[in-house]
């Protein structure tokens, strides 16, 4: 188990390069993203490239505070982004072992990213706004009613490995991929896909591209970022989808990637595999989003409860079907 | 789902881009081909507003081009205005262009907002948007065509 | 704590005014301090009794018959030890909350014999000296809860108070006296004859214990008095009833329940489970609605108490299947729990009692806009309700992940009971963070950031020095758990040991520097997450440094009104408007009932003269346990009455029937 | 065919079987509902044709075939055409009870039945029996839904899905019902459709929709 292993030195490399590998992919998911909506509805698009140019552009603009907003206001930005930084450090996407891994599982993991979404919130409360006030209220609602699912997921997957540390989840469903067609695992990543989607603030829960503020949940919060801080706000986001997807590719699909200590061949392969594979899951997301529509904020619940049997069910069914034979 | 194929007989409907034009001004931040824009309707017969909503619709797709348009003052970096300032949307106007970052630019779009057109003698008229806040970029036409916008966007987003 | 006098809120003025001033700080420090002093004597004693060996004492004069027996060991040094820190800051805290208040006399006096009552009660070893204690602190908390009662709120709820609280004290009293009858009067005999009770006994002292002590931490449905007492009383003493006196609750399951009668069937275990898990989900449902601050603190208690009984049930429940590796995991998290939150509830109120100092508001619609103007109290507050929502580097996080982990990893093999109960808890425990943290976002974001929603709140001013010096050290408790539970390695570990019925024996989770669980490839390390995230954040401040040479100088600028000139407070989102959607997801648990009237001009039904939203969030447990009770008993009071009709020769003749009916009977 | 795969593939069908369940009791169109049956019975389908490739039993495998045109393609297309003639009302407008709340009892019933299940499993710890849960959790469900529904469709639908639920025990439990019986079992299912497509056309021509609380009206 990845918990005991010592330091290599290639596998400190392979962390560091996942952080660098979403600091400068997560602009370029997003902008594939929205490339893909744009080919759908036949338009050209602004090409993957164009987060990366509005980032630069926000970064160079003035810096500006609102009468009246405290520190939290100034600072949740960073610790959106710093908590999503760690995140990135700690989970599994190139190599498994991971000097991080150790610290925190897939609980420390999930309370992280509850984190920086508490951070947000408090920001739009801060400003003291109506619409920051709105979309604080709707962000914690939602994260409220996630949480059950997300913490019955990670029960679910912790089953068949006997550990909720995401190294021994990964390796065990590699070394096992005949639990990945169990009904369990397949119930689980139904369950994860939903409040993925609900925690990045993707439809059908939340629209990122309305301008309506009435319709807003995670817009709302930012409505009074500009500039530098609107800019790291944008990438964290961005982060956080790029990490939530990469985490879900890994613990459903985890071929490719490199071992506790990696060679110097495993570390690129790996690199190129999350990315195959977060590229893929993207796509397919944006894809879906085309046919959707932005559910009414009180059907919400309905979507996740649904998702929260859908995770118990997978508890339940990982428990009885554990069959002894794989 | 019939969809996916309507969307494969659909295809691109968007029209061929054709080579940009000549900078005017500079793109505010010295970054080409991204410009958010807010867009404040002064007092507009909103037929300037159907022709912007052109401008960013499947077929003229001004996204292409960088340009896309944001809900909050604080995100852009740009300012359309359309139609001609009222008395009641002179205040509204300028409050948007101050908590707009810098550096930003002001497009008038439309006569009205150039210079009154045919508006310019209303009786709750402020006059045009330059009378009120520095105008930058100008797009005549009443109102300008999606192809008019697009080229003026362009000529800001150097793209 | 000099400093206390310069912003005492009564500037003297003549110099009787000085002297009276002079008077009232002397008694505040003197009380306070006594409180401190006690609290340290208390920490020193427990810690001692928990490493040191037993420590025995027997009065017998003190007491008839039985005498007076304390028999402090690890169990009892563990809650002493926990009450007296909790002590300790609140008596500092006191100093200066007493002449912000200006205390009478009265409550001066009784909140040093509170503490000294609350030391006494886990330091009984036997029935007669627990009873004693018990109600000795039961009456010198009710006195407290009182100190205020010129008003009508607080009359009320200290009438609910005095009612449960001796309700329940019957029933541990019965279930003692049972017990005894049983066993002996020491807690020592009748641990050491415990093969002579018989199970039925051992049913009747649970069920009685669990009413008893389920009242006293509050769970449901007996946890009616505590969001009423605790939010009623001064906040020195809500933050001793929430932090120290709900504990003795847990106290008295574990030493009676755990300890004496354990290891217990199934169905023990599988009940407090219950209990715990409906309580923890309910508490937090009604805190993540209520826009009382107290009342939310209050309620967050009922959460708390919830999940360390879960995790005792947990404990039970596997022990009792053998599981005794995952039962100690659960132990240690009940013990971690009921530490931490300790700490973050007695920072909590403190917090709590400086606002209400502040600004007389415990009406979160009220509040806001604190965090400029106390920005002490503000840090505070923020640093108990991270505590309290279970998130990394909060206090309470190494305990839920304990707890949850010794759910997730309980060996079910074909055992359908442990295969339903272990999902399920999950579930409540995740609901329960996941509200948990939607309740402190409000009372934290509301209340003390945005703008002040009314005179009081922008008038508000830092509280004085002592109040802060007493908030710090719950801090700085707070800051351990979070980053450093390391530190109390050593003490669960010997109280562990105390506990053979529950996985005591077994190897517990190594809480070092990396907190490993034994057998299970499971482990976290809070403190290096803590550095880690840091480090982020200045990675992510220097991201944000990115392209700053060319950006134009920083403003300061009026909000965004959407073009309007300028936003005012009125249009910002309250606590009541913030919790609206969980209250109408929630709807059928907590049964609202809200009202819209709009009134229109006369001239015309078109013109909207004033609409008006009223909401009521009562506890439905109340309303619909409660309340037949309580008509009952006033209807057959009534009956009573007309017994009563005030001719001493009647009262004078009942008492002789009375005489001649006990001479007729024992003859 | 390995044992492995076999486990897998026994537990796959298992596994969408119950998912359809819980995806009809989520969805309120009655299309869509329709078309989660037709999904259900190809997971039902799938079940004795696996187990009649593992044991290369041919009957078995002629059994799934037929499950898969009746209760996949036919009994489905029925029903579509029960909603095509449809006016307006394509959708359950209000169930009796709310979606939030008829999922949790989903959940609920779906562990009750994991956990009355348990003594049959452990009669013979089989794989096949290992997937009796799902099989039973779906009766349950089924019968929530005839409970909890208005729609006439929406009942038929719940019946169908019962009837499905006890196939699927029988498959799992003894291996293989008799090729008769199933044929039997099936068609009278088949003949309840129509009486109901026969019940809904006359509701509707009486009443103009098939809100089975308009039922009420038939008592003189």
């Amino acid at each position: 188990m990845s918990s005991t292993t010592g330091l290599s030195v290639l596998s400190v490399v392979a962390t560091a390069l996942q952080v660098l590998a979403v600091l400068a992919g997560a602009p370029l998911v997003v902008g594939g993203m929205r490339q893909v909506r744009a080919r759908l509805e036949g338009r050209a698009g602004g090409g993957i490239g164009q987060p990366w140019r509005d980032l630069r552009k926000q970064m160079r603009k003035q810096q500006i505070t609102p009468q009246g907003t405290t520190v939290v206001f100034g600072l949740a930005p960073a610790v959106v982004a710093g908590s999503t930084l760690l995140i990135a450090a700690i989970v599994p996407l190139i190599a498994l072992g991971s000097p991080l891994d150790p610290a925190a599982d897939l609980f420390g993991v999930v309370g992280l990213l509850f984190l920086g979404t508490v951070a947000l919130t408090l920001a739009g409360l801060d400003t003291g706004t109506a619409f920051g006030g709105m979309g604080s209220s709707r962000e914690i609602t939602i994260a409220a009613l996630v949480e059950p699912t997300i913490l019955l997921a990670v029960f679910a997957l912790s089953v068949p490995g006997h550990s909720a540390n995401l190294a021994a989840i990964v390796s065990a469903t590699a070394n096992h991929p005949g639990q990945l067609v169990s009904p369990g695992s397949l119930l689980a990543f139904v369950a994860l896909a939903i409040v993925v989607t609900a925690e990045a603030g993707r439809l059908p829960v939340d629209n990122p591209s309305t301008h309506l503020e009435l319709t807003m949940i995670h817009e709302a919060m930012v409505l009074e970022y500009a500039g530098p801080k609107l800019a790291l706000v944008e990438w964290a986001s961005g982060m956080r989808l790029t990490v939530m997807l990469a985490l879900v590719a890994n613990l459903f699909l985890p071929w490719g990637i490199a071992g506790a200590q990696p060679s110097v061949l495993a570390v690129p392969i790996g690199l190129v595999a999350i990315t195959v594979k977060v590229a893929a899951l993207a796509g397919v997301l944006a894809t879906c989003e085309v046919f959707l529509a932005k559910l009414r904020y009180f059907r919400i619940p309905e979507l996740l409860a649904g998702s929260f049997l859908l995770a118990l069910l997978a508890v339940t069914a990982s428990y009885f079907f554990a069959t002894p034979t794989n | 789902m019939s969809w996916i194929g309507k969307i494969r007989r659909v295809g691109r409907i968007v029209e061929p881009a054709d080579e940009a034009p000549e900078a005017t001004a500079a793109p505010p931040t010295g970054v080409t081909g991204s410009l958010q824009l807010r867009h404040v309707d002064c007092g507009s017969c909103n037929g300037c507003e159907l022709e912007i909503s052109g401008a960013f619709s499947s077929v003229y797709d001004a996204e292409r081009f960088g340009a896309r348009v944001v809900a909050s003052p604080r995100h852009a970096d740009g300012l359309l205005a359309t139609g001609v300032v009222t008395r009641n949307m002179q205040q509204p106007l300028f409050n948007t262009l101050n908590s707009i970052p810098e550096p930003r630019v002001v497009i008038a779009v439309g006569d009205c907002a150039i210079n009154g057109g045919a508006f310019a003698k209303g009786y709750g008229v402020v006059g045009s948007v330059a009378d009120v806040i520095p105008v930058d970029v100008e797009v005549p036409g009443c109102p300008p065509t999606p192809q008019q916008i697009i080229t003026a966007l362009r000529t800001v987003t150097g793209r | 704590m000099t400093t206390a006098l310069d912003d005492s809120p009564t500037a003297p003025v003549l110099d009787e005014d000085l002297r009276t001033a002079r008077r009232a700080r002397g008694q505040a420090i003197l009380s306070g301090g006594l409180t401190a002093a006690l609290g340290v004597v208390g920490t020193a004693l427990g810690l001692s009794a928990i490493f040191g060996e037993p420590r025995h004492l027997r009065i017998g004069w003190l007491l008839p018959l039985v005498g007076v027996i304390f028999d402090l060991g690890p169990l009892g040094g563990f809650f002493v030890a926990a009450t007296g820190a909790v002590s300790i800051a609140v008596g500092i805290y006191a100093v200066g909350y007493a002449q912000r208040e200006h205390w009478a006399r009265f409550p001066l006096v009784m909140l040093p014999l509170f503490v000294a009552a609350m030391l006494l009660v886990p330091a009984a070893g036997s029935v007669t000296t627990f009873l004693l204690a018990w109600e000795l602190m039961a009456a010198a908390s009710l006195v407290l809860v009182l100190s205020e009662h010129n008003r009508e709120a607080v009359r009320s709820a200290g009438a609910f108070y005095a009612v449960m609280t001796q309700l329940g004290f019957a029933a541990i009293l019965l279930a003692l006296v049972v017990l005894s009858a049983a066993g002996g009067d020491a807690f020592a005999t009748i641990a050491a004859h415990t093969g002579g009770i018989s199970s039925g006994t051992r049913t009747a002292v649970f069920l009685l214990t669990l009413m008893g002590f389920g009242s006293k931490a509050g769970l449901l449905p007996l946890h009616a008095w505590l969001p009423r007492a605790h939010p009623e009383a001064p906040s020195p003493v809500s933050a001793l009833m929430s932090a120290a006196m709900v504990n003795m609750g847990i106290y008295g399951f574990i030493r009676i329940d755990l300890q004496i009668l354990g290891p217990g069937p199934h169905w023990w275990g599988l009940t407090l489970m219950i209990f715990g898990s409906v309580s923890a989900v309910f508490g937090v449902l009604q805190a993540s609605v209520s826009t009382d601050l107290k009342r939310l603190l209050a309620y967050s208690t009922t959460e708390n108490m919830g999940l360390i009984t879960l995790a005792l049930g947990t404990a039970t429940l596997l022990s009792s299947y053998g599981a005794q590796q995952v039962a100690a995991m659960a132990m240690t998290a009940a013990l971690l729990l009921i530490l931490s939150h300790a700490a973050f509830k007695t920072l909590g109120f403190l917090a709590a009692g400086s606002v209400l100092a502040a600004t007389g508001l415990r009406d979160l619609d009220k509040l806001g806009g604190l965090a400029r103007r106390m920005p002490g109290t503000t840090v505070m507050f923020g640093i108990a309700a991270l505590g309290a929502s279970g998130l990394p580097l909060g206090a309470g996080f190494v305990g839920e992940w304990l707890l949850l982990q010794s759910l997730i990893h309980s060996p079910h093999g074909d055992n359908t009971l442990l295969a339903l109960m272990m999902p399920l808890s999950v579930g409540a425990v995740a609901l329960t963070t996941g509200l948990g943290i939607a309740a402190m976002v409000k009372a934290f974001g509301v209340g003390f950031l945005a703008r002040p929603r009314s005179a009081a709140a922008e008038a508000a001013r830092e509280a004085p020095a002592s109040m802060l010096t007493g908030m710090t050290l719950a801090a700085a408790a707070c800051a351990v758990f979070a980053v450093a539970p390391v530190l109390f390695g050593p003490v669960l570990k010997q109280v562990l040991a105390a506990l053979p019925t529950v996985g005591g024996d077994a190897a517990g989770p190594a809480l070092g520097g990396f907190l490993r669980l034994p057998g299970i490839a499971g482990s976290m390390a809070p403190g290096l997450i803590a550095v880690a995230l840091v480090i982020a954040v200045l990675l992510a401040l220097g991201l944000g440094r990115w392209g700053a040479r060319h950006r134009p100088d920083a403003v300061v600028v009026p909000l965004w009104a959407c073009g309007a000139d300028s936003l005012s407070s009125k249009m910002q989102y309250t606590a009541t408007s913030f919790a609206e959607p969980l209250q109408r997801v929630f709807d059928n648990v907590l049964q609202p009932e809200t009202d819209v009237e709009v009134t229109h001009f006369a001239e015309s039904q078109y013109l909207v003269e004033k609409v008006t939203y009223k909401t009521l969030l009562a506890d439905p447990v109340e309303q619909r346990l409660y309340a037949p009770v309580v008509r009952a008993v006033t209807s057959w009071a009534q009956w009573v009455r007309r017994a009563h009709p005030g001719s001493v020769h009647l009262y004078l003749a009942y008492g002789a029937l009375g005489l001649l009916i006990v001479l007729v009977i024992a003859r | 065919m390995t044992q492995a795969t076999y486990n897998g593939v026994l537990n796959l069908a298992a596994g969408a079987f119950l998912l359809a369940a819980v995806l009809i009791v989520w969805r309120r169109e009655l299309r869509a509902i329709v078309v989660l049956l037709a999904w259900q019975g190809i997971a039902l389908a799938a079940i004795p044709v696996t187990e009649g490739i593992y044991q290369d039993d041919a009957a078995l495998i002629t059994v799934g075939v037929v499950v898969l045109l009746l209760r996949a393609v036919a009994l489905p297309l029925l029903l579509i055409r029960a909603v095509g003639t449809e006016p307006q009302e394509r959708r359950e407008s209000t169930p009796l009870v709310n979606t939030t709340a008829s999922l949790m009892i989903t959940a609920a019933l779906t562990v009750l039945a994991y956990a009355v299940t348990r003594p049959i499993i452990a009669l013979d710890p089989s794989p096949a029996t290992r997937a009796v849960p799902a099989a039973f959790a779906v009766i349950l469900i089924a019968v929530f839904v005839m409970v909890s529904r208005r729609h006439a469709v929406s009942q038929a639908v719940g019946f169908m899905m019962l009837d499905n639920g006890i196939a699927a025990t029988a498959f799992l439990i003894t291996a293989g019902v008799p090729l008769i019986v199933e044929l039997g079992a099936s068609l009278d299912v088949m003949f309840a459709v129509l009486v109901l497509g026969l019940l809904t056309g006359h509701m509707r021509r009486t009443f103009g929709g098939t809100d089975l609380d308009q039922l009420r009206e038939l008592r003189g």
